[in-house]
């Protein structure tokens, strides 16, 4: 294993202080249990909108923290959601008066984790909602799995919500909207190369050198399939393809494009993906009115990319426009 | 014998032991079909219930149960915590306040820790988790009359078929069950680590007889 | 080689395709000879800061190209510079009337085509002014080498240029202003593994699993020195260390702190390693004022990273916060 | 024999043969000095080249030089374009409008391509470039007296041994330079594509004889 660091067992924490430093304008990291809050946190009045996860998929979520989107993230070890103390110590330093709202991606770990912490916090007579974004394609949403992951989608709700939140929707407002985001959002993604978790030093899976995984998740878990590597038109076909029967999208949708690099591919082909990606939807007549293309979820070096689709309205595309200004998201005054 | 708050603490602590001589064993079986941390993750979490056992010294086994339940809860994460943590707790409210345990206490205690993992984690027999090797410990154990040793030994036995178990099935809850059909010909992380914990227990109630 | 790529040959067209799908309120794409512009070029009495180089280096140049930074980028193919035709047509699109700046990376192919170009453009009277960036100090710029190359102090002289001729200086003050951030820059980068040029198909160097390349450039080409791995301490501390000796940066210094990924290297790393370079400066009394975190000069998905220090005074602190808005660098209104 | 237009045109359409044989080759020399994509920068060129001279007839020797200098510059990029550019502008500039070469123009055209690479790259004999294949190049050819194949037999045997004399070098010039003394014991890319070049023109002018 070849990483920049010190220590496995440190490295969360290191980074954290390096994040600080980097964006002390933004947001302040507080230790032990570490939670990433908004610098002017709380934000009296305004209902506050805490995510979190296991850490390695940066810049989400400790780069998404700042005015228009995160009030506050919970940054677990590497590929392991944080604990229940950890997102109690977020609700606690970010609340301000109007409820707080948990947005989880749907992983048995962090759904326990957050639940656990939500528990904790109605006690303290805190309004807490909880949100769980599940739009990986690649997992059937049957008795038996664990339901969808929570992918790629999940930036595009903490982007939409935490806009709502800035322009003062109250807690059942964010709750009905993220649903609303939730239900019309679909990822799907792919590897060519594993990560390394740099407390187990040696990649989370054996890729042959003509193989990919496609319908891969975001912690190094395998994907649902083992493949021969295609080229980008085969590639970007086989993740969109999903996505667009699932919802289903159909001619005339509005949407959202997010083409996501898993970290180790760069932007010189991200860019070629998307392009491709843009034509392919164009041919069925579905109108790609606002994109992403870049690193926002990512699985430490991983080489790979996925896809999102959100279906927009007028609503949507407002907030999605709405100013924002935090480490890896920034536009508007 | 009887099984006091010392002997609870001192067999908490073999067991943090067995978890850190079985880290990579458990980052390995993980890393096939899940995320690769389990191993890490419960050698984090009972390396802190260690410490939390160095500076505070329970008087009840319920109260020492209750210590490391809290403890795993904030400082393991990933699935493991909350489902380890509310069989912890959950064992140790079935335990109130008795100083010492029995036989029947013990077997009591590790329903309780079975009704927490399903209650919180919702997971049947046959789903590929730690349940398959809960459940067989508790029915070893309700079979079972004699000692503390012999209760813990039977319920270990029942654990470590129940782990052994796993290895043909489809995995339907926790992250291997994204792997839908791939899952299958491993053994799961969660259910060895529960074998392992038992096994360790048991271990620890023979020498102390 | 695993890339999401279709044909090697077609790799930079067809990513330009999706960068300008992408951002296509930014930027457009010229086809024949290649050429990124802004989308409202040329602006009418404005100094026209042009830059360009090999492609892999994504986001520099194309995603720096917007208002507030540079009128127009000219993608060579993957680390080969482009041609002068290249360079002529962006100069023809762009020229507003008041003169064009050629942002130039101290390499023999990039100061050949981008010299030739200027001797054309100067031939139909359009007042050209090239400045050459030369940080990296991995090189010794001296009779025995083409001198130092330009590295991570390419993107702060094209931000702080791009400001000087968006809020008006003529080309002659945006020359001095150009030599005298150059004159401040400083820069050095290591990898850990190399990158895989498309129509290479194989590893630019060999590295062994203990090894790692210090003084490395962004081609791909092989650094000064192959050295046993070390830790991010160790690395900060030998990427930083030649650094400051060289300009030299002395305590009291203000300085700008960019922290860049080489591409492979992800967030978690480069923000514990960014931490590290905080710390060592302000052990010695520099004052770290900005900071630049992330992937902006990069060598496709090789991992590894590089430091840049820029020597800031009031004027350089406020063009760098004056507003940019790029597919890359955003801010301000 | 004479050499007109049509002959340098079959003479240069040869060498795009050479350089696409030789790709591989060069991309390897370069990967190891530099950055590997010589052979792919002069594949690309020399294929453009062969399109201009599909869709058009250049009527004279110095006439077909300069659409090809024209196309290396605008198609090669990297050092090599404008290099070799440079290169095939100064000869086509130096042949003037010749209708047919003889070995004195030759001569005269090595001669001044020799003096485009150094006014441009100011690279110096032993600066492990080009140069140091095309100066020996152009001694050889001035010391030949005999027909247009013999002198360009001439040159592409000097060529050909200042290549080779490139392997122990440090480099100065180039992106070979950044290696310092790492930049000995290899072939420099730039030298052995001169030395190509050159042998292929030898070979058709020795067949057109
Ligand atoms: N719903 C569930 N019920 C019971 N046990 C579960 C459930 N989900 C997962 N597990 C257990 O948790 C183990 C994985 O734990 P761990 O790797 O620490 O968490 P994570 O999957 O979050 O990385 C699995 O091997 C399985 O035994
Ligand atoms: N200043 C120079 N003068 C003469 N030849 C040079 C000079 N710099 C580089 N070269 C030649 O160019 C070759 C490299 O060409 P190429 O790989 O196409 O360009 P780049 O170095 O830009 O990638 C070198 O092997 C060398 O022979
Ligand atoms: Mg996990
Ligand atoms: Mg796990
Ligand atoms: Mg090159
Ligand atoms: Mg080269």
């Amino acid at each position: 294993m070849k990483k920049i660091i010190n220590d496995p067992s440190t490295v969360v924490a290191e980074s954290l202080r390096g994040l600080e430093l980097a964006h002390s304008d933004l947001l302040t990291v507080v230790p032990e249990p570490a939670v990433v809050v908004r610098v002017d946190a709380p934000v009296r009045g305004k209902v506050a909108v805490v995510s979190g996860g296991g850490s390695g998929h940066e810049p989400m979520h400790g780069g998404l923290v700042g005015p228009g989107m995160l009030d506050a993230a919970c940054p677990g070890p590497v590929f392991t959601s944080p604990t229940p103390d950890q997102v109690q110590a977020a609700i606690e330093r970010v609340d301000g008066g109007a409820g707080v709202l948990l947005i989880v991606k749907n992983y048995t770990g962090d759904v326990l984790n957050f639940e656990t912490a939500a528990e904790l916090a109605q006690a303290e007579d805190v309004e807490v909602a909880t949100i769980v974004i599940d739009d990986d394609v690649a997992v059937k949403d049957s008795l038996y799995t664990a339901g969808r992951r929570g992918v790629g989608g999940t930036v595009l709700l903490e982007k939409i919500v935490g806009a709502a939140a800035e322009r003062g929707d109250d807690l059942a407002a964010c709750v009905a909207l993220a649903e609303r985001v939730v239900a019309g959002v679909r990822s799907m993604g792919m590897a060519l190369a594993a990560p390394t978790v740099p407390h187990v030093g040696e990649p989370s899976f054996d890729l042959g050198e003509d193989e990919m995984e496609v319908g891969i998740g975001i912690h190094g878990e395998p994907g649902r399939a083992r493949l021969p590597v295609d080229n980008a038109e085969g590639i970007v076909a086989r993740l969109l393809e999903p996505i667009l029967e699932d919802l289903p999208f159909t001619e005339g949708d509005r949407v959202l494009l997010f083409t996501n690099s898993m970290g180790g591919t760069p932007l010189l082909e991200l860019y070629l993906a998307h392009g491709i990606a843009e034509r392919l939807l164009a041919d069925r007549g579905i109108v790609v009115e606002r994109r992403l293309v870049g690193p926002f979820v990512t699985s430490l070096e991983m080489q790979g990319m996925s896809l999102t689709l959100l279906r927009l309205d007028d609503e949507l595309t407002e907030l999605w426009d709405a100013p924002v200004r935090t480490a890896a998201l920034r536009w508007g005054s | 014998m009887g099984c006091t708050a010392a002997d609870v603490a001192a067999a908490v602590r073999a067991a943090a032991e067995v978890v850190a001589e079985h880290r990579d064993e458990l980052v390995e079986l993980d890393r096939a079909i899940g995320d690769g941390d389990h191993g890490e993750n419960l050698r984090r979490g009972f390396n802190a219930v260690v410490s939390a056992l160095d500076t505070s010294t329970p008087d009840t086994p319920g109260a020492v149960l209750k210590l490391v339940a809290k403890t795993l809860i904030s400082t393991v994460g990933g699935a493991a915590g909350p489902l380890y943590g509310t069989a912890f707790l959950r064992a140790a409210t079935a335990l109130g306040d008795a100083a010492e345990l029995g036989p029947a206490e013990v077997t009591t205690a590790i329903e309780a820790a079975l009704g927490g993992v399903v209650a919180r984690g919702k997971a049947a027999v046959g789903d590929k988790t730690m349940v398959d090797a809960l459940d067989p410990a508790v029915r070893a154990a309700t079979a079972t009359s004699g000692s503390v040793a012999e209760v813990l030994a039977a319920a270990a036995a029942g654990a470590q078929a129940g782990a052994a178990s796993t290895v043909p099935l489809v995995a339907r809850k926790g992250r291997a069950s994204y792997l839908g059909e791939r899952s299958a010909d491993h053994l799961d992380p969660g259910a060895r680590s529960t074998a392992l914990l038992l096994a360790s227990f048991a271990r620890s109630a023979g020498a102390g007889q």
